[in-house]
């Protein structure tokens, strides 16, 4: 594992109104760790994931990608910079087939921006990407299906696709097993485990089994600070932690 | 100087007054409902020539009641034959089908009333000056209007802080079926805030009908103005719709009252624009011929820089 | 968008063909009924009437590509197309006045440039959102610049509009311009080309992101694009096209007026648009088509046109929301599908009893117009080559009493008849 | 044209009759097609009968320019049209674009209310005909009227923001100055037409000024709302208008008017009255009879079939060029006196009347209550104006 | 209480329910388990009139197939839906107050209850409920739904996205509600938490019920669990 950092949190706040949601977060994530970030719902986790990716902006402190700053920064230009993200509640273009789905995610990362002059069809590199991303996510089969008949599960898997199409190096992933079943949400861990093996991947997860089965390191957020950022084994021993997020009942 | 001031306030408030009878009923069909009603002038045109006519029969007083409902029933007919079926399918065809509505009704009013405006005047017991300023007098019907213009504004209010039909429908609008769930009846709501909706702007055109001109084309004439007012004040404010109508009442009558040209205010400065040049029409256009343009000036630099509007708790 | 279809095409050049033919029919048919019509249409109100269909396609089109591409509601589309046109019209009395050698081919192209123009200036300030507020702010331009249009009468020519006269430039091809037919020739090819364009604007990058944006702005943020950019890219576009309709439309009509910025003229392109279907590429077509003869023809032989006008788009809106190609398109679907052989008697049965029902009603209409706005209402009154007297009861009877029988059979028995035979084949 | 000598002849009646407009082309319509049914009952223009052609424009000009077309698709001779100077310059640059392109299917075009002066001037066209006093002539009678009274002393106009109203502005301020001493012009204000509801502030800046009479070319809503205004805020100045005395304004202006609103018309119903034309008022009360809604007002179109079926007559044949020469220079004898077509610019030269409201008159307008009493009538010399039309002449 | 028989639903051409008869009487927690996309969510929504239902459902003896969604919810069944159905634009405050029935039946359940039991929403009373993060939303749905004081309560997946800790507080509060007597008929993915607190269990599979019995009964029987609830 480098020790580059990847994504580096300093001093980060956010308010809303008198609301103080994030309050001061510190967070270094290193190169190709997988990084989950666990915590009590509305601790901030999302918030902070909508900070980093560019849809919210912060009310102070700053964010580096592998050393550059993007804080204020619109999504799109996050995004171009080599960050994505997923989101808890499944955000596809509906109407479009997986494939196209597929190739939207990919125009912009081959390049073609706002091109008016080439025909997206006749883009062989689009479209060998894309007929790979599908096979990896087990989704050949429902090519020409629209994304809104696809089943949740399938949704889902097309989410994380569409979400590392670009060949982002940094992957924020929001609860992405959220209404699985067990052995749905283990077939996830396992496509995550997969495509995640050269890059960075920060997850928001509420499923223990995931979260330990997944991560490298464990960060808690809780009122929007991180009380603990460490190995699975010692944030699981952490007494505080178990107080404010665990409950009495540790799986 | 004071006289003009003066006179510009009060012509602007009871223009302002007008045009919030109008886009009253319009702030709860478009900007709590959703729906883009461009037949909403038309119920107001319906409003004035039903109270016409009857009025003929039953005499102003009664129509003024009567009329309304007339037009509400009405409203609530297009509601559940038309819209509702329309509805589904998003705003775009609603917008259409009030569009080809508004060719109807004006159609209809021609063929049963005429070309030609209506005789629809002041009743006997408003036909005075109420008080005289500066040596103008003023009418008492133009008091009439405020007063009906107010209790029209505190009605609404009342409407929809009492009822929940406010956040029944606002929920309808992204989850109808919830709303549905949680033992409210939607398509019932919808039909009577349409028809209420309507009969306020029938109310407007029993009233503005005499103070304008009761004719088929006063619908296509205050068509797009209401729409100003509603986005202007923020869509479902009612108290955003008020102040957007006095505002542009006031604007309007102010600058219909004072001469001023970009050419005054250069003159301040000691800048004049060669009267050959490109820009000479903009730098020497008179406050008074832009007045109509204004309005919607108001609308496109308001939606550029607070989408929301003067009031408006969302974005459309 | 069958996007294996064209990926094999482009990828095995043999089968190919056999594919190209198929994506390449419907111009080739385009084109040859395009060829074909002056020789049915000879008159020249026909001819100008064929030409000014042109005009609106290319218009339609261009206003789908803001509404039915990007998803945007526009009610000041007009702007585009009449300062693109005003914008030719200045050219082509320029080329009268000094002889420019700018032939008049090329004129549209001066249109194009305005409409990119003001599309430009425009677009920057109105396509940061979409939705309501898009469409609020484009009424609000449509206003202003119908407000102006009396304002600048150097520039609009005040509202006797301006004249040229189309025989001044010259030709690239040395055709004379002065018969109706040549020019409608022009349009035919420029709708053409401008067709054939936007075609494949919609396959492009951009083309594709418009869609995205349309559906879900916000994921397409998460995937690099600015979806301000691409409805301003859009929106550009579209006004270039509408430039260009403009432009051809003064080359029609040697005349443009302040209405052609209007906001009648803005409705109407979204009338057309919406009535011949959104959702699909040649649905505006059918639309501009139907709305420019209707416009020219309805009122020639009825009072009552605009009546049938607004009752005609409510009945769209109301029973055929993807337009009138749509239903066309189902309607062939359901054939391949092979749902006609079961229940093209229910089919027959259930239009035969609205067609009843539209004709009657369409009698007791005009027979209200005799009655209420002839002057003399005892004239008899010819009706479906009859002739009755409207002021008898009788012949309002015998309309209200079939009206109510045919609204009767359609309800009662045509309509269940009917999705019976549907239910049958889906069951199956 | 080839027409059969039994075929009717048709005029196309180009103006809106339906949309916004529609009472002023329908009023239009029904005057033609009145004096088309009288010629008729007559015998007829050399046995033909004429028959009346209605056209929708939805007063768009181009639309009207699609219409001339199918006109002359249709073999009509003449097209007929009043409302809207655009409307009349986009028919006479059509129909000068047709007889050049069509040479054996050529058009006329007769001109019943559209009064813009370029119409018979830099645009001026042999095939146009002008039937109504122009802008420039009304106002040269009106201010020939105006210099004789000394009650006038402060004028304000107030004009809809076009062309027409631009016409009348500038006219009457060169009038005032050349030959109007006693009239000081205290203001001039232009309003956008037709979008106006509420013109108190307008009416404000009248009584600030000082004035004591108002000339204006509104029609329309413009009119009555103001003059209904002017009524309802106590404001005591004269009115001299184009338009008051029709197509509604009677109706939607009422009492406010009485002794209050002028017009300048080249006639008007009780003149017949005044004069004692008794043939024209049989005339008159036939018509209001067939429509009880509204009354014979334009006088023009009266003279207008009736020199076209002498001009018809005259040159044996509908044919545009024939009946062109004959109309040009045409003297009539019409109620109010001999009329002329003038051969320089086919710009009828005729006498015009300044009259007001009044509520005690025999002929009330539109059902009003109240009609027009003459206050002067200005003979033909007193209302002409020069022309500078250069006319191309086959 | 709420009883189904032989239940029939279609999405267009697909028929997803294929005949489902279950029971939920008064004061018992029921689960019902399966896999994703057996027709779980889709069994409450035809009970909610939501989906065009074909067969029978019946409410304290009273049959109620094809009754309009309101008049059942007044009835007295509650439905808490999977998706977070929260309306976007209303404060959580006005979310709430639109779940208060007009002719509510008794009172169990008001303001000061729902933000007893849940502190998080009365910390966000005026936020926009699209605001909420997603562990409130479904706090604020199932808040929502109490606040009409059902008699018979269908919820669809609660603890989705619920942190372990509170996924342990909503398990209590489902027990209470039963405790008071109220029909609780409960969709669940997460397999211990339907076995800790349900009396008994319903195993969908294909479109109807294939197991019905104790959390104990089907614990015992593996070839259940194995053909139905696994993949
Ligand atoms: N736009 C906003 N305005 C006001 N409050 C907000 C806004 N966005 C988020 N919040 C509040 O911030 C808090 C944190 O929300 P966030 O979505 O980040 O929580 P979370 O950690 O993701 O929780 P969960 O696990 O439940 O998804 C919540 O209490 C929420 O109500
Ligand atoms: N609106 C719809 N249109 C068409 N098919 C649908 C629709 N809703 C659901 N389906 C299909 O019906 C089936 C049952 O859906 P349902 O949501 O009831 O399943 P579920 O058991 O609740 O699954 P989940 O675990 O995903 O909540 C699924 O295959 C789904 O794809
Ligand atoms: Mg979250
Ligand atoms: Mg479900």
């Amino acid at each position: 594992m480098s020790q580059e950092t990847a994504l580096a949190l300093k001093g980060l706040t956010k308010n809303f109104g008198r609301a103080e949601i994030i309050r001061g977060v510190d967070l270094d994530i290193k190169a190709n760790e997988r990084h989950v970030i666990i915590g009590p719902n509305g601790a901030g986790k999302s918030t902070l994931f909508n900070l980093i990716s560019g849809r919210l902006e912060a009310t102070s402190g700053t964010i580096q990608l592998f050393g550059r700053e993007i804080d204020g920064l619109p999504p799109h230009r996050v995004n171009r910079m080599g960050l994505s993200r997923s989101f808890q509640v499944t955000n596809l273009f509906q109407n479009m087939t997986v494939m196209q789905n597929l190739r939207c995610a990919l125009l912009w990362s081959k390049g073609h921006k706002y091109a008016f002059w080439k025909l997206v069809n006749s883009q062989q590199e689009v479209t060998e990407r894309a007929e790979e991303l599908m096979e990896r996510l087990n989704l050949t089969a429902k090519q020409h299906v629209p994304a809104s008949l696809l089943t949740y599960a399938e949704q889902r898997a097309l989410e994380i696709g569409a979400t590392i199409a670009s060949g982002a190096k940094v992957l924020l992933l929001d609860e992405p097993t959220a209404g699985m079943s067990r052995t749905e949400a283990d077939d996830m861990v396992e496509l995550i485990r997969e495509i995640t093996t050269d890059c960075t991947l920060v997850m928001v997860e509420h499923d223990l089994g995931v979260v330990f089965n997944l991560a490298d390191r464990i960060s808690v957020l809780v009122y929007g600070e991180v009380i603990a950022s460490d190995t699975p084994e010692a944030v699981r021993a952490n007494a505080a932690v178990q107080e404010a997020y665990l409950g009495t009942e540790v799986h | 100087m004071l006289e003009t001031i003066t006179f510009s306030l009060l012509n602007g408030l009871l223009y302002g007054m007008l045009l919030f009878m109008l886009s009253s009923g319009l702030t709860l069909i478009f900007g709590m409902m959703g729906v883009l009603n461009f037949a909403h002038a038309s119920f107001y045109m319906l409003g004035a020539y039903f109270a016409y006519t009857m009025g003929l029969y039953t005499g102003f007083w009664v129509a003024l009641f009567l009329a309304p409902i007339a037009v509400g029933l009405i409203g609530a007919a297009v509601e559940r034959f038309g819209l509702r079926q329309v509805h589904q399918y998003g705003h775009v065809p609603e917008l259409l089908f009030t569009f080809g509505l508004a060719y109807v009704v004006e159609e209809l009013v021609r063929l049963f009333w005429g070309n030609t405006p209506m005789n629809y005047r002041v009743p006997e017991a408003l036909d005075f000056p109420l008080f005289s300023l500066f040596g103008t007098n003023y009418p008492a019907f133009r008091v009439f209007v405020l007063v009906v213009a107010v209790s029209m504004f505190v009605g609404l209010y009342l409407l929809l802080k009492r009822t929940r039909a406010g956040l029944i429908i606002q929920a309808s609008l992204s989850r109808p079926d919830m709303v549905s769930a949680l033992g409210h009846n939607v398509p019932q709501v919808f039909m009577w805030v349409f028809a209420f909706g309507t009969g306020l702007a029938a109310l407007g055109g029993v009233v503005g009908g005499i103070q304008l001109v009761t004719e088929p084309g006063m619908a296509f004439m205050m068509g797009p103005i209401v729409f100003v007012v509603v986005v202007v004040g923020g869509l479902g404010s009612i108290q955003g719709a008020l102040i957007a109508s006095i505002l542009i009442g006031v604007l309007q009558t102010f600058a219909l009252s004072v001469d001023w040209s970009l050419a005054n205010l250069g003159m301040v400065f000691g800048y004049a624009v060669p009267p050959e040049s490109f820009f000479a029409t903009i730098w020497y256009m008179d406050s008074t011929r832009i007045a109509p343009m204004l309005p919607y000036l108001l609308l496109v630099l308001m939606l550029i820089f607070r989408p929301r509007g003067l009031m408006g708790k969302r974005e459309s | 968008m069958n996007t294996t279809q064209v990926q094999t095409g482009a990828a095995a050049g043999g089968v190919g063909r056999s594919i190209w033919v198929r994506r390449l029919w419907p111009w080739l048919v385009a084109v040859v009924i395009a060829m074909l019509l002056p020789l049915l249409v000879t008159s020249n109100h026909g001819l100008t009437m064929i030409s000014h269909m042109g005009v609106m396609i290319i218009f339609a089109l261009s206003y789908n590509m803001l509404l039915g591409n990007t998803g945007l509601l526009s009610f000041g589309h007009a702007v585009y197309f009449g300062l693109g046109g005003y914008m030719a019209m200045h050219m082509l009395r320029y080329i009268e006045a000094t002889g420019f050698g700018m032939p008049l081919e090329l004129l549209p192209v001066v249109g194009a440039l305005g409409g990119l123009l003001f599309g430009l200036i425009f677009g920057a300030v109105s396509t940061r959102r979409a939705g309501v507020v898009f469409a609020m702010i484009s009424l609000g331009i449509g206003e202003m610049v119908t407000a102006s249009s009396l304002m600048f009468t150097g520039f609009f020519g005040g509202e006797a509009g301006l004249f040229g006269n189309r025989e001044a430039p010259v030709s690239l091809f040395g055709i004379d311009y002065g018969p109706g037919r040549n020019v409608y020739y022009l349009v035919a090819v420029w709708a053409l080309i401008a067709a054939v364009i936007m075609f494949l604007l919609r396959q492009t990058p951009l083309g594709w992101m418009a869609n995205a944006v349309r559906d879900n702005p916000e994921r397409a943020q998460f995937v690099g694009y600015s979806p301000q950019m691409v409805r301003f890219f859009q929106f550009v576009l579209a006004a270039t096209f509408a430039g260009l309709a403009g432009g051809l439309f003064i080359v029609v009509d040697e005349i443009i007026t302040d209405e052609t910025v209007g906001m009648i003229q803005s409705g109407l392109v979204l009338l057309s648009a919406y009535i011949g279907g959104i959702g699909f590429f040649l649905g505006p077509v059918v639309g501009a088509v139907l709305v420019v003869f209707l416009e020219s023809e309805l009122s020639s032989i009825t009072d009552a046109w605009l009546l049938y006008f607004g009752l005609l788009f409510v009945a769209v809106v109301m029973f055929a929301p993807q337009g009138l190609f749509g239903v066309a398109y189902q309607q062939v679907m359901s054939w391949r599908a092979g749902e006609w052989v079961r229940s093209f008697h229910a089919r027959l049965y259930a239009t035969s009893a609205m067609l009843v029902f539209v004709l009657a009603l369409i009698a007791v209409i005009e027979k209200a117009y005799h009655v209420l706005r002839h002057w003399n209402p005892q004239e008899p009154m010819p009706l479906f080559f009859v002739t009755i007297d409207a002021t008898s009861m009788v012949p309002w009877l015998v309309s209200f009493a079939v009206m109510a029988g045919a609204l009767a059979v359609f309800f009662l028995h045509a309509r269940p008849l009917l999705r019976r035979a549907l239910d049958s084949g889906e069951g199956a | 044209s080839t027409a059969q000598a039994d075929d009717p002849i048709r005029i196309g009646f180009i103006d809106p009759l339906s949309g916004p407009f529609a009472n002023v082309g329908d009023a239009g319509l029904k005057h033609f097609r009145f004096a088309a049914d009288r010629i008729n009952e007559e015998g007829g223009i050399n046995g033909r009968q004429v028959e009346i052609v209605p056209m929708d424009n939805n007063q768009s000009a181009s639309e009207s320019a699609q219409l001339v077309q199918r006109a002359a698709d249709r073999g009509i001779d003449f097209v007929a049209q009043g409302n809207g100077s655009d409307v009349a310059g986009a028919i006479i640059e059509t129909v000068n674009r047709n007889n050049r392109r069509n040479p054996d299917n050529k058009l006329l075009y007769l001109n019943y209310a559209a009064v813009d002066p370029s119409l018979t001037n830099e645009r001026c066209s042999y095939w146009h005909f002008r039937f109504d006093a122009d802008t420039t002539i009304k106002l040269e009678a009106l201010s020939n009227y105006m210099m004789e009274r000394d009650d006038i002393e402060k004028v304000y106009l107030i004009n809809q923001d076009y062309s027409h109203g631009h016409e009348i502005e500038r006219r009457f301020q060169d009038l005032a100055a050349e030959k109007m001493p006693n009239v000081e012009i205290v203001g001039t204000q232009l309003h956008p037409i037709g979008q106006v509801r509420d013109f108190s502030p307008y009416v404000s800046r009248i009584r600030q000024s000082g004035a004591d009479s108002v000339v204006t070319g509104n029609w329309g809503n413009d009119l009555s709302l103001l003059a209904r205004e002017a009524e309802d805020a106590g404001l005591d100045v004269n009115f001299y208008t184009y338009y008051a005395g029709g197509l509604g304004v009677p109706a939607a202006i009422g009492r406010a008017g009485v002794d209050r609103v002028a017009q300048i018309t080249e006639w008007h119903a009780n003149v017949n009255v005044d004069e004692g034309h008794d043939e024209y008022r049989e005339w008159v009360d036939a018509f209001k009879e067939r429509y009880p809604d509204i009354d014979w007002y334009f006088h023009r179109v009266y003279n207008l079939m009736y020199m076209l079926k002498a001009a018809v007559e005259e040159a044996g044949s509908t044919d545009a060029e024939g009946v062109a020469a004959a109309l040009s220079g045409m003297e009539f004898e019409s109620h109010t006196g001999t009329i002329t077509m003038r051969a320089d610019d086919h710009q009828m030269l005729q006498p015009m009347y300044i009259s007001i409201m009044d509520d005690e008159v025999e002929y009330d307008s539109e059902n009003s209550g109240v009609g027009f009493r003459t206050l002067s009538r200005i003979e033909v010399e007193d209302a002409t104006s020069a022309t500078t039309c250069e006319m191309d002449r086959p | 209480m709420l009883v189904t028989n032989e239940l029939h639903a279609y999405y267009g051409k697909s028929h997803v329910l294929r005949g489902v008869s279950m029971e939920v009487r008064a004061g018992e927690i029921v689960s019902l388990v399966g896999r994703n996309g057996v027709g779980r969510s889709t069994l409450c929504k035809s009970v909610m009139g939501l989906v065009p239902p074909v067969g029978d459902v019946h409410f304290d003896g009273r049959r109620v197939t094809g009754q309009a969604p309101h008049r059942i919810a007044h009835l007295g069944i509650g439905y808490v839906p999977e998706d977070r159905a929260i309306f976007p634009g209303l404060s959580v405050a006005e979310n709430l107050e639109l779940g208060v029935k007009r002719r509510g039946n008794g009172g169990r359940w008001g303001y000061r209850d729902v933000f007893n039991r849940f502190p998080r929403l009365e910390e966000r009373r005026d936020t926009p409920a699209e605001a909420l993060s997603g562990g409130e939303q479904q706090m604020l749905t199932m808040a929502r739904t109490l606040m009409g004081n059902p008699r018979c309560i269908m919820v669809d997946e609660p603890t989705e996205g619920l942190a372990p800790r509170v996924v342990a507080e909503l398990a209590d509060l489902l027990k209470e509600i039963a405790a008071d007597g109220i029909a609780v008929l409960l969709v669940e993915q997460k397999l211990s938490i339907a076995k800790q607190i349900s009396h008994r269990m319903y195993v969908m599979g294909d479109g109807r019920i294939v197991f019905d019995g104790t959390p104990s009964q089907l614990e015992d029987s593996p070839d259940v669990r194995k053909e139905w609830l696994e993949v």
